[in-house]
C-alpha cells in the first residue's frame, strides 16, 4: 500500500466520520424520529462517536495501565512459580 | 471270641509280651524285631478301634484285674475320653513304627535295634497302660514304664542326647515324684487308691489341706511331664538330640498322654466342683497355658534347628491343650477344645518330626538356614510338612483350625476374652516361625534363572516308602480332620465323653 | 421408536470408521457425514422422540423443537466448514475427535433429560481434549490438562446439581430449571464454567490458544455455544446472568488488550462474545432470547472465519505471537480480507451478521430498560472493533514492511472454508431473514432501521479515530497475563507438590519406622536373652559414663556382646535349674491355692 | 441337579489344579485346563441367574457343623452371584492374559503360577458362595494364603518382603475375623448371612457390637482402606496378572464383598444407623477415597499408581454401603463388577506395556499411545471409567452413589462433595497419563531403527485387554449385561427396607 493511497484512504475515514455525525444530526432534526429511543442518550446526536472514542481510549488506557501493574509477567511465569 | 471287656487288658499284655518277644527274636533276625513292632501295634490299634466302638454304643468298659474287686485289686476303665486317647496313640505309635523302620537303620547302630524295638514297644506299653487303668497307683507305675523308657530311647542316639536324657531323667523323676507324694496325700486321708472310689469318698474332704496338696502335686507332677512351661526346661533337648522316629514318637504321644491324665484326675478323681468351688485352679491353669503358648512361640521364633524349633512348638501347642482344659469348668468348649486338639496336635507334631527326621535323614539338614530349594528336592516330604506347618497356624481347613475355634468359643463362652487375644496372637507367632521355614524350602534364593526343566527328575524316588506314607497319611488327616471337627461327626463322642466325665448338661450353649 | 437418524449418532458412529479409510476416501467421507446429517435435520419434525429405557429411567435423546434445530443447524454447518478446513489434516486421530465433539454437541441440543444431558457434557469435554493435545507442544500438553480438569470440575457440578435435582422433583426431564434451589446453582455453575462466564473462564483463554490449528477452529463453536443452549433452556430470565453477561463482555475485552498470542486474543473475544449471549439469556425477553439464539449461530460463523485466518497465519508461518508477527500482508492478502469479513462480523459492522444479531440483544437490553447493560455491551462491542478489526490485522499484516518469517497462502482447502464461511456471514448479514426464520420465537425487530445503523458506524469509526492515536500503545509485548487460572495453576502446582513431597515422606517416614519397628523385634527375636543382655549394657554404658574406669569395661562388654550376636540361642537349661523353676512353681501354686482355698 | 450347581461350579478350579500340577512338562495342556475350568465355572455360574433372579436363593449345604446353628455350605443370594460372576467371567481372560505374559517374558515357575491361580480362584468363588460367616472365613483364608506364592513368584528379597507384609497384613486381619465370626456366634447362636442383618444381634451390648464392627473392618484390610492399605502397593512385586487378580478381582473385591456382607447381611441397616457405625465407616471410606488418590497422584510407577487407585476406588464400594440407602448399596453392588472390569484392564494394560516397552514409570511413557495404540487406547476407555466418565460404567456406579448420598438428611451434601471431589482426584492421576502416551513427544530422538522395534504385546495379552476394554462400555450401555444389574436389584430387593431411595 503506497503512502499516497494511504492518505486517500484517511480522507475517506474522515468524510465517512464527518458523515455518519451529520446524518444523525439530521434525523434528530426530522420530525418523524423520536419514535424509539430507549434511554435519554440515544437522543443526543453523535453520542455514538463521542462514546466510541472516549470508550476506546478508556479500554485501552485502563487495561493498559492494568497490565503494567498488575497482570503482565514474563513468559515463564508459570514455570518459575 | 474273648468278650471286648477283656480287650483293655489284651492291649496291655500283649504289648509286654511282645516286648520280651522282640528281644528274643532280635536275636534270631534284627530285622524281624521291627515287623513285630509293627505288627504287634497293629493288633493293638484294632483293639483300641473295637473297644472306642464298644464304649460309644454300650457304655464304659470296667475291668478287674485278677477278678479283685477295688479298692484290693486294680481296676480297668476304660471310657469314652480313655478309648478315645488310646485310639490315637496306638494310631501314631503305629505310623512312627512303620517310619522307624528305614530311618532307624540309618540312625541306630544295627546291634541295638533289638533293645531299641523291645523299648519301643515297652514306652507304647507304658503309654497305654495309663491310658486305660482306673488306678491311681497303677497309673504310677505305667508312668514311670513310659518315662524310663523314653529316657532309654533318647539316650539311644548316644553323644548329646545322653546328657539331654540325663536332663530328662532328673526332671521326670521329680515329676513322678510329685504325683506320687499326691498320691500318698490323698491315700492319707482317704485310704483308696482307685480313682472311682476316690471320687465318692473325695467331696467331704474338699476342704482339707491335704486334698488340696495333693492336687497341686498332681497338677504340678503332670506339669512336669507334660512339659507345661515353664517346667518344659528338659524338653527341647530331649527332643531335638533323640533320634528322629523318638522325637516323633514322644513328641506325638507322651505329652498327650500326660494331659489325658491331667483330665482325668481333674474330671474323675476331683470334680469340676472342687476346682469351681475350692481352687479357682481353672485361671491359674489359663494363664499358664496362655504363658506357655506366647513363650513357646517366641523361643520356637527364635530357633535355627528344625527340630528344636518344633520343640519349642510343643511347648506353645500343649499350652493349648491345657488352656482347654483349664477353661472347661467354665465351657465344654474348652474340653471339645483339648480333646480335639489331642489328636489334631498329635498328627501334625507327628507329621512335622517326621518331615523333620525326613530331611535328616535324606539330605542330613538341621538347620532351617540351609533349607533353600528343598521344595523341589524333596517335593513330598516338603508337601507333607507344610500342610502340616499350615494346620499347626491354624489355617482353615487344616485341622488346627478346627482346634483354634474350639478354644475361642471356650474363651468368650468363659468371658476371658484375654485368651481370644493370646490365642490369636499365638498364630501370627506360629506364622512366623513356620513361615520361615515354608519360605527357605520353596521361596528364598533360587528365583530366576532356575527354569522348570530342572525340578523334578531326581526327586522321585526321594524316600523310602515305608519313610514317606505315615507322613503323607498324617499330612492327609492334617486335612481331612479339620474337616472332621467341623461336621458334627464327633458330637456323640463329646457327648460321652461329657457324660462320662460326669458333666452332663450343666453348662451348655 | 427410530423416527430419524440421530444426527449426533452419525457422528459419533461415523467418526468410527474414519481410522479405517485412507487418502482421498478419508477425505470425501469427511465431508460426506455433515452433508448426511443436514439431510438428516432437513428431515426432522419437532417432537420427542428416541426414549431409550436405562437403569429406571427413560433417556430421551431426541426432543426436537425450534430452539434445539437452530443450534443444530448451525453445528451441523460450522462442522461441515470446518471439516474443509482440516481436510489436509492427515491424523485420523484428530477427525475422530472432532467429529465425536460435533457429535457429542449435537447429541446435546437433543437431549430431553438430565442424565443424558451430563454424558454428552462429558463427551464432549474429553474429545475435546485431544483437540488440544494432538498439537504436541509441551505447552499444549499443559493446557490440555489443564483444560480437561477445569470441564471435568464442571461435569462434576453438573453431576452433583442433577443429582440433587433429580431427587427433589423426582424425574430427570430436562425443562426449565431456574434459580431456586441447591440443586440449580450446581447445575448452573457447570454450565457457567462450559460457557467460560468469568471468573471461571480462564479454561477457554488458557487452552484455546494452544489447540492444533484446525482444533481451535472446531473448539471455538461447539463448547461455549452449547452451554448457550442449555442456559437458554433451563435458565431463562435468571437474573444473576444479565450481570454476568454484561461484565463477561467487557472482561473479554479488557482482557484481550494485553494478549501477546493472536489466538488467545480472539480467545478473550469468544469469552466478551458470549457476554452478549450469556446476557440476552438472562434478559429472558423473546426478543433476548432470540438475540442470544441468533448471536450464538452468527458467532459461530465468524468466530470460526477469524480463527481460521489466524489459524492460516500460524499454519503457514509457525508463529502466533504479535511481537514475531508483522507484514505478511504482501504474502497472504486474501487471507486477510477473508479474515477482515470476520472481523467486521465480529464488530457488528452493517451488512455483516455480526450486526443483525448483536444488535437484537441490544435491543433486547433497551427493551427491558437496561441502561448499564446497554452501555457495557455497547462498549465492549468497541473493544471487539478495536482488537480483532484494527489491532490484530495491523499487528499481524502490517506493523512491519518484511515478516520476520517466510510466509504464504495456505493451502487450497483452509481458503475455500474460509471463502464459503465468509460468504455465509455475508449472506446473513444482507439478508437476516433466513436467521430469523429460524429463531425459536417469532421475530419483530428489523436490524436495518437507520438509528441502528447510524448508531453502530459511529461507534465503529471513532473507535478507529481513538486506535489510530494510541496504537503505539497496542504493540505487542512478550508476556503472558494473568488470569484466574492463576489460582489453579498455582493451586495445582502446590497441590501435586504436596502429595509428592510432604506427603510421601510423611508415609514413607511412617513405613519406615514401621519397618525398623519390624526389624528390630526381629533383631530381637534371634536370640532374646542376648539382646537383652545387650540392651541392659547399652544402658549401662550411658548411665555409668561419669564414672569412667567402669563405663570404659562396659563399652567393651557392649563390643564383645555386639561382636558375638546373635550367638547359640538353644543353650540347654542346666537341670537345677529345671529342678528350681519346679520348686517354686510349685510354691507359686501352693501360696496362690491356699490363699484363695 | 440344581442344588449342585454352585458344588460342581467350584469343583471346575478344585479339580484343574491337580490336573495342572500332573502336565506340568506340557505347557500347551496346563493352560488348556486353566482355560477349561475357567469357562466351565463362568458357565456354571451365569446359569445360576435365572433362578436367582427369580427371587429364590439356591441352599447347598454339605454338612451341619458341630456348632449348633452353622451349617458348613453354600447359599447363593443375588449379592454373593454377582462376586461370583465377576470374578469367574475375569478369571478367563486373567487365564488367557497370563499365558500370554508369562510366556512373553519367559517366566519361572509357571505351574505353581497357574495352580495358585486355580486355587486363588477357588478361595474368591467360594467367598462369594458362602451362606454363613465361618464358611466365608475359611474360602478367605484359602485366599489369602494361595495368593501368596502368587504375590512373591519373582522370588527376589524385594518380592519376598512384599510377601510377608502381605501376609502379616492378611493373616491379622483373618484373626480379627474370626475373633468377631465366632463373637457374632456367641452373642447370636448363628453366623448366617441374613438379607436386612441377622436380628438377636441387636440385642447384644453396644459396646460389644462396636468392638466387633471394628474387628470386623480390621478383618477386611483386603479392603485396603487407609490405614491399613500398605500392603497392597507393595504387593505390587507381583507379575502382572496377579496384580489384576489381586486388585480386580479375587482379594480386594473379597475384602469390600465382605464389608458389604457385613454392613447389610450381619448387622443389618438399623443396627448400623443406630449404633452410628455408617457414619465411621463413611467417615473412614471418604479418608481413603481422598487420600488415596493423593497417593496415587505421587506415583511415578504405573502399577503403583493404580495400586493406590484401587485403595481409593475400593472405598466407593465401602462408602455406598455405608450410607445404607438403597441407592448407595445399589451403587457399591455395581461398582463391585464394574470397577473390577475396568481395574483389570488397567493392570492389564500396564502389563501389555511392560511387556512391549519395557517401561514400567509414567513418565517414560512419552509418545506410547502412538506405538501401541490398542492397549493405550483400552487403557485410556477404562481409565476415563475410573474417573466416572461416560461413556464408561465406572459413570453409572457413580451416579448412584450420589444418589444414595444425596439421600442421607444431613451429611448428604458433604458426601456427595467427596464423591464427586475424589472423581476430580481421579482425573488428575489418570490422564496425564493417557496425555503423556498419546501427546507426549519422547525424550531425545531416537532413531528410526529403534522406534520401529516397539510393536503390541502378544495377542494373547491384547484380546483380554480390549475384551475388558469394551466390555466396560457395554456395562455402561447395557448395565444388565451378565445379569448384573438384575442381580443388584434383586439383592436390593431382599435387604428389604432401607433409607432413602427416589
Amino acid at each position: 500500500m503506497g503512502k499516497i493511497e494511504m492518505k486517500h484512504l484517511f480522507w475517506m475515514l474522515y468524510a465517512c466520520l464527518f458523515v455518519s455525525v451529520l446524518v444523525e444530526v439530521l434525523l434528530h432534526l426530522s420530525p418523524h424520529f423520536h419514535a424509539h429511543a430507549a434511554f435519554v442518550w440515544q437522543e443526543i446526536p453523535g453520542f455514538g462517536a463521542v462514546y466510541g472514542f472516549i470508550g476506546c481510549i478508556l479500554i485501552i488506557v485502563v487495561s493498559k495501565a492494568l497490565g503494567h501493574h498488575w497482570l503482565q509477567k514474563e513468559e515463564d511465569y508459570y514455570e518459575k512459580h | 471270641m474273648i468278650p471286648i471287656e477283656h480287650f483293655p487288658v489284651l492291649i496291655i499284655a500283649i504289648s509286654l509280651l511282645s516286648a520280651f518277644t522282640i528281644l528274643l527274636a532280635g536275636w534270631v533276625n534284627r530285622k524281624s524285631c521291627c515287623l513285630i513292632t509293627i505288627a504287634t501295634i497293629t493288633f493293638q490299634f484294632i483293639l483300641s478301634i473295637f473297644i472306642l466302638r464298644h464304649v460309644l454304643t454300650v457304655g464304659t468298659i470296667r475291668y478287674w484285674l485278677g477278678g479283685w474287686r477295688p479298692p484290693w485289686g486294680i481296676e480297668y476303665v476304660v471310657d469314652a475320653l480313655n478309648a478315645f486317647v488310646l485310639v490315637v496313640i496306638l494310631f501314631l505309635s503305629l505310623l512312627v513304627a512303620i517310619y522307624s523302620k528305614r530311618n532307624v537303620e540309618q540312625e541306630i547302630e544295627a546291634k541295638k535295634l533289638p533293645t531299641f524295638y523291645s523299648i519301643f514297644q515297652l514306652l507304647v506299653t507304658g503309654l497305654c497302660g495309663i491310658i486305660v487303668t482306673g488306678d491311681m497307683f497303677n497309673l504310677f507305675v505305667f508312668l514311670e514304664i513310659a518315662s524310663i523308657t523314653a529316657y532309654a530311647l533318647i539316650a539311644v542316639a548316644g553323644g548329646r542326647a545322653l546328657k539331654a536324657s540325663y536332663n530328662y531323667l532328673i526332671m521326670g523323676s521329680l515329676g513322678a515324684c510329685f504325683y506320687m507324694i499326691g498320691v500318698g496325700y490323698l491315700y492319707s486321708v482317704t485310704g483308696t487308691l482307685n480313682m472311682a472310689d476316690l471320687r465318692i469318698l473325695l467331696p467331704p474332704l474338699y476342704a482339707n489341706r491335704a486334698v488340696q496338696a495333693a492336687f497341686v502335686f498332681f497338677v504340678i507332677g503332670v506339669s512336669i511331664k507334660a512339659y507345661v512351661f515353664p517346667l518344659h526346661t528338659w524338653q527341647p533337648d530331649a527332643y531335638t538330640y533323640a533320634p528322629s522316629t523318638v522325637s516323633a514318637l514322644i513328641a506325638s504321644t507322651m505329652s498327650k498322654v500326660m494331659i489325658y491324665a491331667l483330665i482325668r484326675l481333674i474330671y474323675s478323681v476331683f470334680t469340676l466342683d472342687f476346682i469351681r468351688s475350692y481352687m479357682g485352679l481353672d485361671l491359674v491353669i489359663c494363664w499358664v497355658a496362655a504363658m506357655a503358648i506366647i513363650a513357646g512361640s517366641i523361643f520356637a521364633i527364635t530357633q535355627r534347628n528344625l527340630k528344636r524349633m518344633l520343640a519349642y512348638s510343643s511347648v506353645s501347642q500343649i499350652g493349648y491343650i491345657i488352656l482347654g482344659v483349664g477353661l472347661s469348668p467354665l465351657s465344654i468348649w474348652g474340653l471339645y477344645g483339648a480333646v480335639a486338639h489331642i489328636l489334631n496336635h498329635a498328627v501334625m507334631k507327628g507329621c512335622l518330626f517326621l518331615a523333620a527326621g525326613a530331611f535328616i535323614h535324606k539330605e542330613g539338614l538341621w538347620n532351617i538356614r540351609d533349607f533353600e530349594g528343598l521344595g523341589k528336592k524333596m517335593p513330598y516330604a516338603s508337601a507333607a510338612f507344610t500342610i502340616a506347618a499350615i494346620s499347626m497356624i491354624g489355617i482353615p481347613p487344616a485341622a488346627g483350625f478346627a482346634s483354634k475355634l474350639f478354644l475361642i468359643l471356650a474363651s468368650l463362652e468363659a468371658s476371658q476374652y484375654p485368651f481370644v487375644a493370646i490365642l490369636l496372637l499365638s498364630t501370627l507367632l506360629n506364622l512366623v516361625y513356620f513361615w520361615r521355614v515354608i519360605d527357605r524350602m520353596y521361596f528364598v534364593g533360587h528365583g530366576h534363572g532356575h527354569e522348570e526343566a530342572t525340578d523334578g527328575g531326581e526327586s522321585e524316588s526321594e524316600l523310602p516308602l515305608s519313610m514317606l506314607v505315615p507322613m503323607l497319611i498324617l499330612a492327609a488327616l492334617c486335612i481331612i480332620l479339620g474337616i472332621f471337627w467341623l461336621t458334627e461327626l464327633p458330637l456323640p463322642l463329646f457327648y460321652e465323653i461329657l457324660s462320662d466325665l460326669g458333666v452332663s448338661g450343666g453348662v451348655t450353649l | 421408536m427410530i423416527e430419524w437418524l440421530h444426527p449426533g449418532f452419525i457422528y459419533i458412529f461415523g467418526a468410527l470408521l474414519i481410522p479405517f479409510l485412507k487418502g482421498k476416501w478419508q477425505k470425501a467421507y469427511l465431508l460426506l457425514l455433515p452433508v448426511l446429517a443436514f439431510v438428516d435435520l432437513q428431515y426432522m419434525s419437532t417432537g420427542v422422540f428416541w426414549r431409550i429405557p436405562f437403569l429406571e429411567y427413560e433417556l430421551v435423546f431426541g426432543r426436537v423443537d425450534k430452539l434445539s434445530l437452530v443450534f443444530a443447524y448451525i453445528f451441523v454447518i460450522a462442522s461441515f466448514l470446518m471439516t474443509i478446513y482440516a481436510l489436509h489434516v492427515e491424523r485420523s486421530g484428530e477427525h475422530v475427535a472432532a467429529f465425536i465433539y460435533v457429535g457429542s454437541t449435537l447429541g446435546l441440543v437433543f437431549v430431553g433429560d438430565l442424565f443424558t444431558l451430563v454424558v454428552f457434557c462429558e463427551l464432549m469435554a474429553i474429545s475435546s481434549m485431544f483437540l488440544i493435545g494432538y498439537r504436541g507442544t509441551r505447552a499444549a500438553f499443559e493446557a490440555g490438562l489443564r483444560y480437561i480438569m477445569v470441564h471435568i470440575f464442571a461435569g462434576a457440578c453438573l453431576l452433583g446439581g442433577v443429582i440433587m435435582h433429580v431427587q427433589a422433583t423426582g424425574s430427570i426431564a430436562f425443562n426449565t430449571i431456574g434459580l431456586n434451589d441447591f440443586a440449580s446453582y450446581f447445575i448452573l455453575t457447570g454450565f457457567l464454567i462450559n460457557a467460560a462466564v468469568p471468573p471461571l473462564h480462564a479454561w477457554l483463554a488458557d487452552a484455546y490458544p494452544e489447540a492444533t490449528v484446525t482444533g481451535a477452529v472446531f473448539l471455538t463453536a461447539f463448547t461455549t455455544k452449547s452451554s448457550i443452549y442449555v442456559l437458554i433452556r433451563g435458565f431463562p430470565g435468571v437474573e444473576v446472568l444479565i450481570w454476568l453477561g454484561a461484565i463477561m463482555a467487557v472482561y473479554g475485552v479488557i482482557f484481550a488488550v494485553l494478549e501477546n498470542d493472536i489466538r488467545r486474543l480472539l480467545a478473550y473475544h469468544i469469552i466478551s462474545q458470549v457476554g452478549y449471549m450469556v446476557c440476552g439469556v438472562g434478559i429472558g425477553t423473546t426478543m433476548a432470547l432470540n438475540g442470544a439464539t441468533a448471536h450464538a449461530f452468527c458467532h459461530i460463523l465468524y468466530k470460526a472465519l477469524l480463527f481460521m485466518g489466524a489459524g492460516a497465519i500460524i499454519e503457514v508461518t509457525g508463529r502466533s505471537k504479535f511481537t514475531e508477527l508483522g507484514g505478511l500482508y504482501k504474502y497472504m492478502p486474501i487471507t486477510f480480507w477473508l479474515y477482515m469479513i470476520g472481523a467486521f462480523s465480529i464488530s457488528g459492522f452493517p451488512l455483516f451478521n455480526g450486526f443483525v444479531s448483536k444488535t437484537m440483544v441490544l435491543e433486547g437490553a433497551a427493551l427491558a430498560h437496561l441502561p448499564i447493560i446497554w452501555l457495557l455491551l455497547e462498549g465492549a462491542s468497541i473493544g471487539t472493533f478495536l482488537h480483532t478489526g484494527l489491532k490484530v490485522p495491523y499487528l499481524a499484516w502490517f506493523a512491519r514492511k518484511e515478516p520476520a518469517c517466510e510466509a504464504r497462502e495456505p493451502p487450497k482447502n483452509m481458503l475455500v472454508a474460509m471463502g464459503l464461511t465468509a460468504f455465509l456471514c455475508t449472506l446473513l448479514g444482507v439478508y437476516p431473514q433466513i436467521l430469523y426464520r429460524m429463531l425459536p420465537y417469532p421475530v419483530e425487530y428489523a436490524p436495518y432501521a437507520v438509528g441502528h445503523v447510524i448508531g453502530m458506524s459511529q461507534l465503529l469509526l471513532f473507535t478507529f479515530v481513538g486506535f489510530w492515536l494510541l496504537r503505539g500503545m497496542l504493540h505487542g509485548t512478550p508476556t503472558i497475563t494473568l488470569d484466574t487460572d492463576w489460582f489453579y495453576r498455582i493451586g495445582m502446582k502446590k497441590f501435586i507438590w504436596f502429595c509428592q513431597k510432604p506427603l510421601m515422606t510423611f508415609s514413607s517416614s511412617v513405613n519406615n519406622g514401621l519397618m525398623k519397628l519390624v526389624s528390630s523385634i526381629v533383631w530381637f527375636s534371634r536370640n532374646p536373652a542376648a539382646a537383652t543382655n545387650i540392651m541392659v549394657n547399652s544402658v549401662a554404658f550411658v548411665v555409668l559414663r561419669p564414672f569412667n574406669p567402669v563405663y570404659k569395661q562396659y563399652a567393651r562388654n557392649l563390643e564383645e556382646l555386639k561382636k558375638t550376636y546373635p550367638g547359640n540361642p538353644a543353650k540347654s537349661v542346666a537341670v537345677g535349674t529345671g529342678v528350681l523353676l519346679t520348686l517354686v512353681f510349685l510354691a507359686f501354686y501352693l501360696t496362690i491355692y491356699f490363699i484363695y482355698a | 441337579m440344581e442344588l449342585m450347581t454352585p458344588l460342581f461350579a467350584i469343583l471346575c478350579p478344585i479339580i484343574a489344579a491337580p490336573l495342572i500340577l500332573l502336565s506340568k512338562r506340557h505347557p500347551n495342556i496346563r493352560e488348556g485346563w486353566t482355560i477349561v475350568a475357567s469357562v466351565a465355572m463362568f458357565a456354571l455360574v451365569l446359569s445360576m441367574a435365572p433362578k436367582i433372579l427369580s427371587g429364590e436363593v439356591i441352599e447347598c449345604i454339605f454338612f451341619q457343623t458341630i456348632f449348633e446353628g452353622i451349617d458348613f455350605g453354600f447359599k447363593i443370594d443375588a449379592f454373593g452371584l454377582i462376586f461370583a460372576i465377576t470374578s469367574s467371567s475375569l478369571w478367563i481372560l486373567v487365564s488367557l492374559y497370563s499365558i500370554g505374559y508369562m510366556r512373553a517374558l519367559n517366566e519361572h515357575a509357571q505351574t505353581r503360577f497357574f495352580f495358585y491361580f486355580c486355587i486363588a480362584l477357588v478361595g474368591a468363588i467360594g467367598v462369594a458362595f458362602s451362606g454363613n460367616l465361618l464358611t466365608f472365613f475359611i474360602f478367605f483364608e484359602i485366599l489369602t494364603v494361595s495368593t501368596y506364592p502368587l504375590v512373591i513368584h519373582e522370588q527376589t528379597p524385594e518380592a519376598l518382603s512384599g510377601g510377608h507384609k502381605y501376609f502379616a497384613y492378611l493373616l491379622t486381619g483373618g484373626c480379627f475375623f474370626l475373633f468377631a465370626i465366632m463373637m457374632t456366634y456367641y452373642l447370636t447362636g448363628t453366623t448366617d448371612l441374613t438379607p436386612g442383618g441377622i436380628s438377636a444381634l441387636g440385642s447384644a451390648s453396644r459396646m460389644i457390637l462396636i468392638v466387633m464392627f471394628f474387628c470386623f473392618l480390621l478383618a477386611f484390610m483386603k479392603a485396603a482402606w487407609m490405614p491399613f492399605h500398605s500392603w497392597l502397593p507393595t504387593a505390587m512385586v507381583a507379575p502382572t496378572p496377579v496384580s489384576a487378580l489381586l486388585h480386580a478381582v479375587a482379594v480386594v473385591k473379597a475384602g469390600v464383598f465382605g464389608i458389604v456382607r457385613i454392613v447389610c447381611y450381619v448387622y443389618g441397616v438399623d443396627l448400623m444407623h443406630e449404633l452410628g457405625l455408617w457414619l465411621v465407616l463413611a467417615g473412614i471410606a471418604a479418608f481413603t477415597m481422598i487420600v488415596g488418590s493423593f497417593f496415587a497422584i505421587a506415583q511415578d510407577n504405573l502399577k503403583k499408581r493404580l495400586a493406590y487407585s484401587t485403595i481409593s476406588q475400593l472405598s466407593y464400594i465401602i462408602l455406598g454401603a455405608a450410607f445404607l440407602t438403597s441407592n448407595g448399596i445399589k451403587g457399591a453392588m455395581l461398582h463391585i463388577p464394574f470397577h473390577g472390569f475396568m481395574k483389570i484392564t488397567l493392570f492389564m494394560c500396564a502389563g501389555a506395556i511392560m511387556v512391549a516397552t519395557g517401561k514400567k514409570n509414567i513418565s517414560e511413557m512419552a509418545g506410547i499411545g502412538r506405538q501401541i495404540p490398542v492397549t493405550m487406547l483400552a487403557f485410556s476407555i477404562t481409565a476415563l471409567g475410573m474417573c466416572g466418565i461416560p461413556p464408561v460404567c465406572g459413570f453409572i456406579s457413580k451416579i448412584y452413589l450420589c444418589f444414595g448420598a444425596w439421600s442421607l438428611d444431613q451429611y448428604g451434601i458433604i458426601f456427595l462433595a467427596i464423591i464427586l471431589i475424589s472423581s476430580l482426584l481421579d482425573v488428575i492421576y489418570f490422564f496425564p497419563i493417557i496425555y503423556t502416551a498419546f501427546f507426549r513427544e519422547p525424550e531425545g530422538e531416537r532413531s528410526g531403527t529403534g522406534e520401529g522395534k516397539i510393536k503390541e504385546a502378544p495377542i494373547f495379552m491384547l484380546v483380554p485387554l480390549t475384551i475388558t476394554a469394551i466390555f466396560s462400555i457395554i456395562f455402561f450401555i447395557h448395565p444388565n449385561t451378565l445379569f448384573i444389574f438384575d442381580l443388584v436389584n434383586t439383592a436390593i430387593a431382599e435387604l428389604g427396607p432401607l433409607f432413602g431411595g427416589i
